[in-house]
């Protein structure tokens, strides 16, 4: 769970309070690890879709790629509702409340994934006195896993569902993609 | 006073469905972690700081169909002890019951529909 | 006590709670809130009375089920009243409404 | 030994009813949920969940979990305590519903004699949930979609009623055994040959009742995001989750008891038809679920009013007038 | 075409462009006050309101109208000038209701008030931004002349010296 | 068994004594709502006490599912929660005389009531479905009709008082 | 003749309901497209035209080096300035060198003084701006920059995405400490 | 009056300048900037009367992403991977107005091959751009398998694409002066068998979709637009086509290539959302039979005319404005050089700005779920509205 490094965030950005998460009641180790396994296996997205990358965010759930088999197809439209929030596209100064809000109205615990080179550090469209974009989502919220590509290919989103269940659980949960790629489909 | 086993069997079971639902809440309390401060508490609304209360007067246009809709619901269960005993009735006597009754029930929609209740304008004129 | 008049007293309850209810309400709503305990605690009374005495069971039962029929359609009107007066007086304080009709 | 038999058999048959209840609801929910997600991947030509588990069989587990190790939280101007029973309150009555419920020639937790009446009158209770639940968290979009469900759950309750009433008239009795028992082994001995337009309305509304494809509005997610549950997290959505599937069982039971033969079949009649015949109807759900596009509201309360009402009261009356007849 | 609709109005220089060289077919310069008449024309003659910007110029900010035909397609370009310290224009969303979103969005880009626009809001930039982005340094403005080559004017007021060059206009001057 | 029951009927009583407290005294309208439900179930249990489950059922299926809903419904026209309406304090006058108005009529009531019990029995006895069903066909079969009158009448007020065609063409 | 058709409609619409029905049973029992990702891939046939991040091509006869001359024409061309590089720096001359330099120019001989490899010491991409457009990849003059085929780099912070594109390479020079410095504090 | 002028605090800036009606049993909801419906970004303030949309106001600007200030800070070729991101749709129609405004300024011919690739590159990025609003169209009211279905297809589409392109979506494959690769065998081959298979699978469309009953109730008279409405919003593209002004660019403009193939503008003349939505659905016909022709006809050549500009490269003095046919109606690109390697000003013009505006016109009154299908019907691509 990534914990909000107050020095990260930009201070125009910073809500009244600050976001933090308060440890569970029960703190028992072993269920703890159950739990979070549950979790890594049953990553709920939240419909929010920026730009472009929210396409091949789209992408990745059809049935091509198919983001079911691991368990998070189940796009979920409140973030009440959803554990991983995907940042997929550009965020610019007038939208940068907004997902500072949705990212705080997820309930814990919450994860962030940067999609796309918008996402991470503001991608194509940084340029010298800018005055439009927020350069990288982890100036606004803290972020768990960065995938880039301006889009990033649907493998690739899988691959940071993967990181982020690696992240979770401390083990990747399926072969490397290079081992098995001698078969094709 | 009499203490009927179905009597037994819907409390029992609804208290365990209440157990049921309580059970996971609970331990979901205990074993999660919280996330507080921001604005976790605002109600949600696509992500922008809402506008008034929802609890506001707030006139919905299908209250009155809810309103015709129950009134007609519980006139339909006044059918039941007739169900259970229509079969075994002779003669048309409790037929011509059944049609009155229904008849009135037509009626209304008859009515309604002839109102023009039943239509909802596509678009409205403000 | 016998059981009739502890069931008795049950309906007893709802009519004076319901009474109380009626008089310190200020909204309709509330109002009708009230009413609806009374309601009941009048088919609980018949219902008690059929079942308990050797009076005619079916008929009290008919009686309670036609309460509850009636209840429905008081509710009913009732709610169309306050649609209309919500409606008319941007209001269903009663206070509010007389005073608005004066 | 003696102190067993001092018990009541009957109080044993509700204990172990209970018990095997909850069990089966538990294990179907979680089954339903991944037949659900396993159909609509089939359906659009791709797997669903696979990974996890052996073909994901373990997903739903993992969801489960998830959801209780999700935070709970309540909306800073929510009605804390009202918020809160909305999600109790829905799954609540619904181990009772299947108390009634023919499995089988004995197996049945409790024959009741107004059996049908009772899913009937405890079923409304989910009403009440929804409602609370839209109006407890405060939240524009769970309002509006509690007010909804809520008309669309009453209105089509009548021609649910009438339908059934069909039946109820037929075979003079409410108990769900005892009107299994009216119907053959043989399909065209099933009350579905007699009262086929019964079935259709009965079916019409089961969807409409139970908040599915197509009649999915209150939380039609293109409107009101995810209606009156908008604010719930973690479990307390999981609980409007388990509500919406254990109900879709209740339903299909009834339809089954009510129009399918229940546990009669060709051969040996038992459980297994039952649950045979439960599964093919709840297929049927998640197929129509993962073909149709919403209907709109308006429409869904027309369709009702122009359509099933006036169906459903000349098939009764129909019904009523042919049985004098012969 | 354009020129005899416009026969009520003053315009200050009306050429005919080629459409394949510029995809422009009429390019016309208006006094302010001779917007919205001319604006009202078009919309009888079946124009729509392609869309609106502004060039950000030494002499002030040029607004630019587009506009084209459905059935004879042929751009018309209508344009004003206003000047850098008291930018303002005419709204012409009663006439064109598109031109709404339009104009704010050109208020946000450039500055310019137009005056009569009903809703008068930024539209695309966050409401608590007071920079307008699209506004050039003085060092990088441009004249007229240079973004606009000269061409043979149809029509031309006399006293239209836009898009004379500056040594030109010296020169005639002295003339 | 005996025992049993009247277990169970000092739980109904304490349910409908609660939920109807609840319902009249509640600043939340909805709250009210709720008191006003438990106070239904609480009646349903007193009817299968009764031995009428019949009753009982239909208590909840025309209360809790219709007049609830209707109620609900109305309570969307007021502003409902702890701030609305209901919410500002009662002054204890004005509590008095409301407490006088339900307990002056009940104690009377109470005193006949205890003064003279009814010949009562003890255990009530079922009456089947079918019966009230006969009971409804023949004896009393204008109530049957009646209530179906009734209710169109209601419910055709209920669209006269309220129906206004949106599309004024 | 309008009556029959008000009848027929509904049996119409009916019927449209049972044929989508009968379109997804239909899908139901084909065969799947799924690519099942990290157990199986896209073809490789359909991804080789796939512009992954930019990589540097190796010099024909000396593969240990990159093809690139720094000639630095790939940092003007891309729109999103995510290029660095650093030409290597001309060699130190010592004063010994120098001296002998001198001498040889004095005796009026051709020196060829070492001048700058034409090479770059750091070629460095930063992925997360790049927006793949190939530009760099067309003004390259020796046609040095191609486009990898990596679909799947992930990463859990930003500077992971700071391609060195002269690992490969290890042939290359390498960059001085205070360059290294100098780019770190950019 | 506005809510900012009555004393409200609460809510944000747009919400209080959102116009109060004189009702009070009304409720202001916002859809977006986060909604399901809205597609991305687009944020829409509603003011609602139970089910009925007293007034719908959109609020843009959440994905205003600079393109028109970056046209005046990167030079003009650096410009084009811009153009591929500003509708990621139908990236390629940006690109192709981008590259015409400039050769247009500069008085470039472009090759010819070059220009039939163009047109084949366009067109089947078109194609890909319906089935997307197709899919989503259909995800609005409800049905969610077909989107799966579209995007099978879809897929497909992408990896032909991919071959000249180098990418699934953001394309910038075009240049100034022709484009930057050329077909190769292996793309002719696969759209050649990709396009009956694509002609198969349109009639499973309309009977999946089309013609069931539930989606034509839904549409059928929803939104209605006239034409008169559309041009005073300078509505174009499928939108103004279902309200029978038959008004496509690659016709009106005369595009070389496009007028030597045998294809029609597809046209209904009802004006409501299933109008708009059938003439998308026959201009994916449309898109198949011109891809068909333009393959047969393919000449030979280069691709890229020669002494095409390169980096810093000086465009002539002057102003151009070229358009082209999007896939959601006409996108225009207005350029003023002042002789400079940078553009001077870049105007780029929106189709979807413009069929957006009508909304609030066009959603006046309607009931919730209608107003979702017209926004829904208008195939909005916000990055292209904001820009
Ligand atoms: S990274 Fe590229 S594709 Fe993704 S949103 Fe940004 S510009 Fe679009
Ligand atoms: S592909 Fe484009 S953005 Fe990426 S490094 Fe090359 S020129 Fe720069
Ligand atoms: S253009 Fe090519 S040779 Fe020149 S620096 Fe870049 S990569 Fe090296």
């Amino acid at each position: 769970m990534a914990t909000q490094d107050p020095t990260l965030i930009a201070p125009d950005y910073q809500t009244e309070g600050g976001a933090h998460i308060v440890p569970p009641v029960v703190r028992i180790k072993a269920v703890n690890d159950v739990l979070d396994i549950c979790r890594a296996m049953s990553l709920w997205p939240m419909t929010f879709g920026l730009a472009c990358c929210a396409i091949e965010m789209m992408a990745t759930s059809m049935a091509r790629f198919d983001i079911s088999r691991f368990g998070a197809e189940v796009f979920r439209p409140s973030p009440r509702q959803s554990d991983l929030l995907i940042v997929a596209g550009t965020v610019n100064k007038k939208m940068a409340p907004s997902v500072v809000r949705l990212y705080e109205q997820m309930p814990a615990p919450r994860f962030v994934l940067a999609l796309g080179n918008c996402a991470i550090s503001g991608g194509p469209f940084k340029f010298e006195n800018q005055y439009g974009i927020v350069e990288g989502v982890d100036k606004l919220i803290p972020v768990d896993v960065y995938v880039p590509g301006c889009p990033p290919r649907p493998e690739a989103l899988l691959e940071g569902l993967f990181e982020i269940q690696k992240k979770l659980t401390g083990r990747r949960w399926w072969p490397e993609a290079s081992e098995a790629s001698g078969e094709t489909k | 006073m009499v203490f009927s086993w179905l009597h037994l069997a819907i409390i029992l079971f609804l208290v365990l469905g209440a157990l049921f639902a309580g059970g996971p809440l609970a331990l979901a309390s205990l074993l999660a972690p919280k996330a507080k401060g921001g604005d976790m508490g605002m109600p949600y609304e696509c992500g922008i700081v809402p506008l008034g209360n929802a609890r506001g007067r707030f006139g919905v246009n299908y209250y009155v169909y809810a309103l015709i809709f129950l009134a007609f619901d519980v006139d339909v269960l006044y059918l039941f002890p007739v169900a259970t005993q229509y079969r075994w009735t002779v003669g048309w006597d409790a037929f011509f019951e059944i049609l009155i009754f229904l008849f009135f029930l037509g009626l209304a929609v008859v009515y309604f529909w002839a109102k023009g209740v039943f239509t909802w304008p596509r678009k409205i004129r403000l | 006590m016998s059981a009739l008049t502890l069931y008795q007293l049950v309906a007893l309850l709802l009519l004076v709670i319901g009474l109380y209810g009626i008089v310190v309400r200020r909204t309709l709503v509330g109002m009708l809130i009230s009413v609806e305990l009374m309601l009941n605690g009048a088919g609980l009374s018949i219902v008690a009375a059929a079942q308990l005495t050797e009076a005619n069971a079916v008929l009290g039962q008919l009686g309670t089920l036609l309460v509850m029929g009636l209840a429905a359609a008081e509710a009913t009107l009732v709610l169309a009243i306050i649609i209309v007066v919500s409606r008319r007086f941007g209001t269903v304080e009663t206070d509010a409404i007389s005073t608005l009709k004066e | 030994m003696t102190f067993l038999a001092a018990i009541p058999s009957e109080l044993i048959h509700i204990v172990i009813g209970m018990v095997a209840i909850m069990a089966f609801v538990g294990i179907h929910v979680l089954v339903l949920v991944y037949a659900e997600r396993k159909g609509a991947g089939h359906i659009q030509r791709r797997p669903g969940p696979f990974e996890v588990g052996p073909h994901g069989i373990l997903q739903p587990l993992a969801d489960a979990g998830k959801l209780i190790g999700k935070q709970l939280f309540t909306p800073t101007n929510a009605d804390p305590i009202l918020f809160w029973m909305a999600p109790v309150l829905a799954v609540f009555p619904v181990l009772l519903l299947f108390v009634p419920m023919p499995f089988g020639p004995v197996v049945t937790v409790q024959e009741v004699n107004l059996g049908l009446l009772l899913i009937l009158a405890f079923a409304g209770i989910g009403v009440l949930s929804t409602m609370l639940a839209g109006w407890a968290s405060n939240n524009k979009f769970g309002l509006l979609g509690a007010a909804r469900t809520v008309s669309q759950s009453v209105a089509y309750e009548i021609p649910l009623l009438l339908a059934v009433l069909c039946i109820a008239f037929q075979k003079g009795s409410l108990n769900l055994s005892t009107i299994v028992e009216g119907q053959g082994s043989w399909p065209w001995q099933w009350n579905i040959v007699t009262q086929p337009l019964a079935f259709l309305i009965f079916l019409v509304c089961a969807f409409a009742e139970t908040n599915r494809a197509p009649f999915d509005l209150p939380e039609a997610e293109s409107e009101l995001t995810a209606g009156f549950h908008t604010e719930y997290s973690g479990m307390g959505f999981g609980m409007f989750f388990m509500a919406e599937y254990a109900n879709m069982v209740v339903v299909s039971g009834v339809c089954t008891a009510l129009f399918l033969g229940g546990w009669k079949g060709p051969g040996i009649d038992g459980v297994w038809w039952f649950m045979i015949k439960v599964y093919a109807l709840l297929a049927l759900f998640i197929w129509v679920r993962w073909t149709y596009p919403r209907v709109r509201f308006d429409q869904l309360l027309n369709i009702n009013w122009k359509w099933l009402i006036p169906l459903a009261t000349l098939n009764l009356l129909g019904t009523v007038f042919l049985m004098k007849v012969f | 075409m354009i020129d005899s609709l416009f026969g009520t109005i003053k315009v200050q220089y009306l050429v005919k462009c080629d459409p394949a060289k510029t995809g422009l077919a009429w390019s016309v310069f208006l006094a302010q006050s001779d917007l919205l008449p001319a604006v009202k024309l078009l919309y009888r003659a079946n124009y729509f309101l392609e869309d609106l910007t502004a060039i950000d110029a030494k002499e002030g900010y040029l607004a630019v109208y587009h506009f084209d035909h459905i059935d004879s397609p042929g751009r018309v370009a209508l344009r004003v000038l206003t000047s850098h310290e008291a930018p303002e224009l005419p709204s012409i969303a009663s006439v064109y209701q598109g031109a709404e979103w339009h104009e704010r969005e050109t208020t946000d880009f450039y500055g310019i008030t137009f005056t009569g626009n009903p809703n008068p809001v930024p539209l695309l930039l966050a409401p608590d931004m007071t920079e307008h982005p699209l506004q050039k340094t003085e060092a990088q403005r441009a004249f007229l002349w240079d973004l606009f080559p000269p061409a043979e004017p149809l029509r031309a007021a006399a006293d239209f010296t836009l898009l004379t060059p500056a040594a030109k206009l010296a020169e005639t001057g002295e003339a | 068994m005996e025992i049993l029951a009247k277990i169970a009927f000092a739980l109904h009583a304490l349910i409908i004594l609660g939920g109807a407290l609840v319902a009249v005294s509640s600043k939340s309208l909805v709250r009210a709502l709720v008191g006003l439900v438990v106070t239904f179930f609480g009646v349903a249990g007193m009817y299968l006490l009764l031995a009428t489950p019949f009753l009982a059922f239909m208590q909840i299926l025309i209360y809790v599912g219709a007049v609830c809903v209707l109620v609900f419904f109305s309570v969307m026209l007021t502003r409902a929660d702890g701030e609305g309406e209901e919410a500002r304090p009662v002054t204890i006058r004005h509590r008095f005389n409301a407490l006088l108005a339900g307990l002056v009529p009940a104690v009377g009531l109470a005193l006949v009531l205890i003064r003279h019990p009814g010949a009562a029995r003890d255990l009530p006895v079922e009456v089947g479905l079918p019966a009230l069903g006969t009971g409804l066909l023949e004896q009393y079969s204008l109530s049957f009709e009646l209530i179906s009158l009734i209710l169109l009448v209601a419910m055709s007020g209920a669209v006269v008082l309220t129906w206004e065609r949106k599309e004024k063409q | 003749m309008s009556m029959i058709r008000k009848v027929l409609e509904p049996i119409g619409d009916l019927w449209s309901l049972v044929v989508g029905l009968r379109i997804t049973g239909r899908n139901f029992t084909r065969p799947q497209v799924t690519v099942h990702y990290p157990r199986e891939q896209v073809p490789t046939d359909l991804t080789d035209s796939y512009r992954g991040p930019i990589a540097l091509v190796p010099h024909p006869r000396d593969a240990t080096k990159s093809k690139c001359t720094a000639c630095m024409i790939c940092v003007g061309a891309c729109p999103s300035q995510c290029i660095t590089v650093v030409k290597a720096p001309a060699p130190v001359i010592t004063p010994e060198q120098e001296k002998t330099f001198q001498e040889a120019e004095a005796r009026g001989e051709e020196v060829e003084r070492p001048v700058a490899p034409r090479e770059p010491v750091i070629w460095i991409n930063d992925f997360s701006l790049c927006s793949l457009c190939g530009m760099c990849v067309e003004a390259c003059p020796p046609r040095c920059l191609t486009f990898s085929h990596e679909l799947n780099a992930v990463g859990t912070s930003r500077d992971a995405f700071l391609h060195n594109l002269l690992i490969p390479y290890p042939g290359s020079l390498k960059p001085t400490p205070e360059q290294v410095q100098k780019l770190q504090e950019r | 009056m506005h809510y900012e002028q009555l004393g409200v605090t609460e809510g944000d800036f747009y919400n209080r300048n959102f116009e109060k009606g004189a009702r009070e049993d009304t409720m202001i909801l916002n859809l977006g900037p986060q909604h399901p419906a809205t597609h991305g970004v687009l944020r829409v303030i509603v003011e609602l009367d139970g089910e009925y949309v007293i007034r719908a106001e959109p609020v843009l600007g959440y994905l205003h992403r600079m393109h028109e200030k970056m046209g005046e800070v990167k030079t003009l070729s650096q410009f084009i991977p811009n153009t591929g991101r500003i509708d990621y749709g139908h990236a390629l129609g940006w690109n192709w107005a981008f590259v015409g405004a400039v050769e247009r300024l500069a008085g470039f011919e472009v090759p010819e091959r070059a220009q039939y690739i163009r047109v084949i590159t366009t067109e089947i990025n078109r194609i890909t751009s319906h089935l997307l609003w197709w899919g989503a169209f259909t995800l609005d009211l409800g049905a969610i398998t077909p989107i799966m279905y579209a995007f099978d297809d879809r897929e497909h589409l992408l990896d032909i694409l991919q071959m000249p392109t180098g990418s699934r979506l953001t394309h910038s494959s075009f240049r100034i002066g022709g484009v930057c690769t050329d077909l190769s065998e292996k793309f002719i081959e696969t759209v050649r068998d990709f396009i009956p298979k694509m002609r198969e699978r349109l009639p499973m469309y309309r009977d999946l979709v089309t013609d069931n009953v539930i989606l034509r109730k839904r549409l059928e008279g929803v939104g209605v637009m006239d034409a008169d409405m559309c041009r005073r919003y300078g509505v174009t593209g499928p939108v103004a086509r279902g309200s029978g002004l038959a008004y496509d660019v690659r016709q009106a403009e005369h595009f070389p290539i496009y007028e030597g193939l045998d294809w029609q503008v597809a046209v209904r003349t009802e004006g409501d959302s299933m109008a708009r939505y059938l003439v998308r659905m026959d201009e994916m016909e449309q898109s198949l039979n011109i891809i068909e022709q333009a393959l047969a006809a393919l000449p030979a050549g280069p691709v890229l005319m020669k002494n095409a500009p390169k980096v810093l490269w000086k465009a002539p003095k002057g102003e151009s404005y070229f358009a082209v046919e999007g896939a959601r109606g006409k996108i225009g690109v207005h350029l003023v050089s002042n002789g400079g390697e940078f553009a001077y000003k870049v105007k780029l013009r929106s189709p979807c700005f413009s069929n957006l505006s009508a909304y609030a016109e066009a959603a006046r009154g309607t009931i919730l779920a209608d107003a979702v299908a017209i926004l829904g019907s208008l195939d909005l691509v916000i990055p292209e509205i904001d820009r």
